[in-house]
């Protein structure tokens, strides 16, 4: 008989103090049906607060929010936090550094848009709107922690800190991923729809059987949390008690398709209790509860080995790239309600009244911006000469035979080529 | 295209030759509904099924949830109940999660029920690249569904197809994956969708698929044969004409069904040519392209005065857009291979 | 504009009643942000029963039970219902019918592992100790109703009315699928796990935009809930507002893995809240329950038109098939805790106790369970001759010239062997 | 089956073949990690990893979710976190619902981040027919992958090439989709494991697939060549037995890699023996037997006595138990075919 067979007795499901009273799961376990370890760590951390463990596992009873539409801070008892719920306010240095995030993010954003307008780009799917989200996601990591972005993800990758000029090259159209993920732990920003999702609970597993501190975030769209993998990646995370904070941005549509026809369940962040992670909904223009939230969830992953949920709400204010026409689908009245929310001007006014921001400080800011703008600039201006023969290098660590010969077959038609031939 | 159609003063786009194969399909028979990701009130990223919720309501054009499992699924328990489903997968690549639906259930439904449930959905699939897309949206995929049993593959390579393959495919009674060449949705041709729509509904249409298949020479010539279908028959003619140039009479074919497959027309041709070259975008290895050219040499052996070539995609992964024209098949690629063809001998 | 892009107003969502404090979801709803008519139908629900949204959609609090394992009926303040998880005792002659379902069920099985062992089936996976779910799940549904099994719901599937000769067809090896499913709404049983519950989805669609009144049945495993298309079946149906009822037999086990290496949710009905639709346990070894259960269920999701996944706890008494050898991933002593559970013996117990059940009754029960196990030894004894030639039939409604070909070449192998040639 | 072999006291089944290769490779390096359904505990179902999480722990070989996507798609992230994993399907039809991580991620990572990613990954697949098994557990399904660029396909026939060919796979610094015939599994040869080991990890085996492939001559001959791989290369050796009294010397070769491919040897044979017949179980249409017929008639065109022909499963569903036998390539169906290769010519 090995381990696996006599499963580990089950927690005792009745939690101990007075006033909880919805037990762990629907009824006592039967042998053979004994769930694992996890259940006890929620157990614990939920006993720990003083609730049940659905109520640890099901998100707080309003999104988490600490700043309101305009960027005055929110008293902490309208917050939306609680017992199990808690998310303090990071340090000023912090918060500063995300403003930073959030003001170059927004140029980045710009930039690549102008550039999109002037044909220098083939494509770029915007986070205009989104950079509260984006900023969260970057600075939320230590550097041994892992990010799966998306391809809408162009800020947090920037702000992770991989080179502008090679986070272009795929939308220039040069090449699949311009970077070297090892380089920066950032994996290459995914198309197929939520397949990132599994490929960062793999990279968690590894880093949990060889007892490394890695904590990864996966992040997806709200349209994504429809595909099978998505499911396949929470399953998988919550079974194997991995360290991956799913990090699901919900601007309301994918593509033309509003999230009432994504979704009918009350949350996002509701769909973490089924497998036995906890959820967690927070205002995803409101910079402050996002690094609030982020910053929490990635510390509770490392610390308990634990996956959890977190979805932001936030918008996406322009197309879904500049292939799309918004139009089509949604009025530019819906889309004036969220500029008044913009995460950037909020968070500009949280820290002037906190006397964080002078003029000094914003110009400092602007400028590095600037410089980034620039240099995404200037990779659009190179235009680096591609080699057609390395299409054939990258198949196999050595190409096969048959690779050989078709890879010499170009050669010869690039040559006869140059030489004016037919090929 | 074909020598009729020039003198039409018509002109119609293959998009539109879709949508409107679709809109009279459901016009016909309330069992038709479509739907997928984007197609109701967007209209689909192309467009293909624009205007069709509005026409319809939302109970005949409608967008799913993001899942193409969800989508080739849930279709099977639509035909199962009754509908004709006609299903859109947003790319060529992003209908890989819906394989297992499709391999294991849509191609085998009426074979595992002995023709009980038969399984009336139309799949289709913008495919092929030429159009600078980034990766996973230009796949070449349909040997992926040719060589699963159960399932019929066509290709349009014309605005005239797309109309009226794309109507037979929705009256078929078994599935078919129906791969629409995305950079032929902008092309136009002196078409006239009355005509054609009178064409298909005679039923006496002399370019009916069936169950026999039934390629169409979309080029007379008496050297060589080059066979194609879909993205590459435009492709395919153009060399045809330059070759013509140096005294080579090409005949082009043009397959429009893979599954099933036009035999005779390929023996036909072959047979009065004696050369053939297989054209297809897709990577050669275990393709489409690959059959065809096994069948050539299976069923025409002596007729032929050199091995049957193929000019395809290269074994690599579909490369990024400043590099596609490399890996694409192209005039000159066509026209190097019909050097290669032994003409002295 | 079309109607999709301006959704209905998004239902109140602060409930009404005074004692109701967990709001519909994490937070008010954002522009673009707007939840489908399901919610306001899962609000009205819960207002009406006085609970919140969340309570209404998540377990109760134990798994629904109505007798102790030795078969007497427990006090009703125990049975695990509540508020919006009401669950009526069904009427007597539903009792005593599933009885009979039970005995024959229970025949059923033990007749098919004796045809296994005496090599006259190729595979049967038995549902032994199962019965009570076999058996609910084919009398909780009318006539115009869909069935979709899988491999393991024979029991079911004959329950149902499907002839026990075209039943076995397929465990026989002569054929995939032996029974026309039109003829009984009962689908081929699916081997593929859960692909079959995105059938059930469409065929409920189907029906619902004709306006027919059908309820699906969704059958799978508790490892089946594992899959993609598990999550995309039961999100469709909730965004589609389509009847089906998700029917889990949890029994521990997917072949050698049990449940704690397959989920760490509560239970698998919590995955109910995170599509927006209810979700209840129930003790799958206990009849009565079951019945009450999945009545209600098929009840709520014909009136309302809206789907609800119901667990059933049970366990599978045998190996997976008679390929499985279990003693290797389960002790003796686990198999024999769940033998005092017995369904079918609970329900006698039970039904003598309430004095429905008499010498005269059992034995007209058993006597119609022995036909049956009769018709399936009938079944085995008649060697069919498939013919051969129909493999090329049933692939496309007219064999394509392709399958001509192939099947002129089969039919001449045969000739030829029939002539003594070397084929 | 080789002629060293006969003279071995030792006999090994290729079972213990694969499983000895895994627990190898395991021993030798520790990022080599077993997954998959019902892999740990049981040992798999067909008991080829029995054994491992006894001795290598919960940590190396383990059981995951029933989820084949999660399987693949996890698999993708241990890769790139410096894993080497060694996944098993179940059964080849359920692998399909990893197909999309298979495509357009395992197959793909290198060449998209210009070989910074590589993705040591093994997917073994239980595959083919011919043991009485129902719906969805006998698809021969290689032309799938064999298509998809980036994939490497091996199938061993031997249990020799059982042991080798894994232990090469799980070194591979590519991904590799291994196919193992289920018929072969309880199969036994006269082969010792630890000449086999001694053989493989002096990294001089001659039998070492490499880029270039390494296809193997199982039977010599003059007059015909029969190609094939995986659970139909004993039958294409039985039929050679068997013609052999009609006096026709038939070579038979084991390609044992379909990607890379060994052309070289494919072209050596037919162009010694001027004709050739394909064998493999799957359905012909767009197959690997496909491509292996298109090959030879481009290549060795000129020494070809008659067309090449193939031998393989008809165009449908995979039968019921009851039917398989009129479905797969037997010797009586490859002596047929051999019969038609116009010998009079
Ligand atoms: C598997 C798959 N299916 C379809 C697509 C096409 N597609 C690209 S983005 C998109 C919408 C995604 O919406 P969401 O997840 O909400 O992310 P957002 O774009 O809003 O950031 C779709 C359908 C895809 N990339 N992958
Ligand atoms: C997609 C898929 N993967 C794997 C299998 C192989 N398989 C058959 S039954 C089974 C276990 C199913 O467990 P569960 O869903 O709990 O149902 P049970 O057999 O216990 O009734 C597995 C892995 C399959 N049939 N389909
Ligand atoms: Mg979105
Ligand atoms: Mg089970």
């Amino acid at each position: 008989m090995t381990e696996s067979t006599t499963p580990p007795p089950s927690p005792e499901i009745q939690a101990g103090s007075e006033d909880v009273t919805v037990p762990m799961g629907a009824s006592t376990p039967e042998p053979g049906h004994q769930k694992a370890e996890q259940a006890s760590r929620i157990l614990e951390a939920s006993r720990s607060f003083g609730i049940t463990p659905e109520q640890y596992m099901l998100p707080a009873q309003q999104q988490i929010r600490m700043l309101d539409p305009e960027g005055n801070l929110i008293s902490e008892s309208e917050q939306g936090t609680g017992p199990g719920h808690e998310y303090p306010i990071p340090e000023d240095d912090v918060l500063l550094k995300a403003y930073e995030g959030l003001v170059a993010g927004r140029r980045i954003n710009d930039q690549n848009y102008a550039l999109v307008r002037q044909g220098r780009l083939a494509v770029y799917p915007s986070s205009h709107g989104q950079e509260a989200c984006q900023v969260g996601a970057a600075l939320g990591l230590g550097t041994q922690d892992w990010m799966f972005p998306t391809y809408r993800d162009t800020v947090s990758v920037i702000t992770r800190g991989v080179d502008p000029l090679e986070v272009m090259v795929s939308f220039r159209g040069d090449w699949h991923c311009g970077y070297n993920p090892h380089d920066y732990k950032v994996s290459a920003m995914s198309t197929p729809l939520t397949t990132q999702l599994l490929h960062a609970v793999g990279v968690a597993h590894a880093a949990k059987l060889r007892g490394e501190d890695t904590v990864v975030l996966a992040m997806c769209g709200d349209g994504a949390t429809s595909e099978g993998d998505f499911h396949e990646a929470l399953n998988f995370a919550a079974v194997f008690e991995v360290p991956v904070v799913f990090f699901v941005q919900n601007n309301g549509y994918a593509i033309s398709v509003p999230l009432s026809s994504q979704s009918a369940a009350p949350s996002l962040a509701h769909k973490a209790i089924g497998y036995g992670m906890a959820g967690e909904q927070v205002d995803g223009n409101d910079m402050v509860a996002v690094l609030a939230t982020l910053r929490r969830a990635v510390h509770l992953a490392r610390e308990n080995s634990t996956p959890l949920l977190l979805e932001a709400t936030t918008y996406r204010m322009q197309a879904h790239t500049n292939a799309d026409d918004d139009t089509r689908y949604r009025d530019s009245e819906e889309v004036e309600q969220w500029k008044r929310k913009d995460p950037l001007k909020r968070m500009r006014t949280f820290l002037t009244n906190k006397g964080l921001l002078d003029e000094a400080t914003e110009e400092r800011i602007s400028a590095k911006a600037e410089e980034i703008a620039a240099s995404l600039r200037q990779a659009m201006t190179t235009e680096p000469k591609g080699d057609p023969l390395e299409l054939f290098e990258h198949v196999y660590a050595e190409p096969t035979a048959q690779l050989h010969e078709q890879r010499d077959q170009l050669a010869d038609e690039l040559t006869r080529a140059e030489e004016g031939g037919h090929a | 295209m074909s020598a009729t159609t020039a003198t039409k003063s018509t002109t119609t786009s293959f998009a539109s030759a879709l949508n409107t194969a679709m809109s009279d399909a459901m016009e016909n028979d309330p069992s038709v509904v479509v739907f997928g990701e984007d197609v109701g009130t967007l209209g689909g990223v192309f467009r293909i099924t624009d205007g069709l919720t509005k026409r319809f309501g939302e109970n005949r054009c409608f967008d799913t949830p993001l899942a193409e499992s969800g989508i080739a699924g849930t279709a099977v328990g639509m035909a199962i109940n009754g509908m004709r489903p006609v299903i859109e997968m947003q790319f060529d690549a992003f209908a890989y999660p819906s394989l297992e639906q499709i391999f294991s259930h849509i191609a085998k439904m009426a074979n595992r029920t002995r023709g009980n449930v038969r399984l009336p959905i139309v799949i289709r699939i913008p495919y092929g690249g030429g159009v600078g897309g980034v990766e996973h949206h230009c796949d070449s995929s349909e040997a992926y569904y040719a060589h699963t049993p159960g399932l019929k593959v066509f290709t349009p390579a014309t605005v005239a197809d797309a109309y009226l393959m794309l109507r037979e495919a929705i009256d078929s009674e078994d599935p078919v994956v129906f791969f629409e060449p995305k950079k032929l949705y902008w092309s136009k041709e002196a078409e006239d969708l009355s005509e054609l729509r009178a064409e298909y509904e005679s039923g006496t249409s002399s370019r009916r698929i069936g169950a026999e298949a039934n390629a169409q020479i979309v080029r007379e010539g008496t050297d060589v044969s080059i066979i194609s279908y879909g993205p590459s028959v435009s492709t395919a003619l153009k060399a045809a004409e330059a070759t013509a140039e140096d005294g080579i009479s090409a005949e082009v074919l043009d397959l429009r069904s893979i599954v099933p497959f036009d035999d005779a027309a390929l023996q036909a041709t072959v047979e009065k040519t004696g050369r053939a070259v297989v054209v297809a975008e897709a990577q050669g290895f275990a393709s489409v392209a690959s059959e065809i050219t096994a069948r050539i040499q299976e069923r025409c052996f002596h007729s032929l005065s050199s091995p049957v070539l193929r000019v395809t995609g290269f074994d690599i992964p579909y490369p990024a857009p400043k590099l596609e024209e490399h890996h694409l098949p192209d005039v000159d690629r066509i026209l190097d291979t019909l050097d290669e063809l032994q003409w002295e001998d």
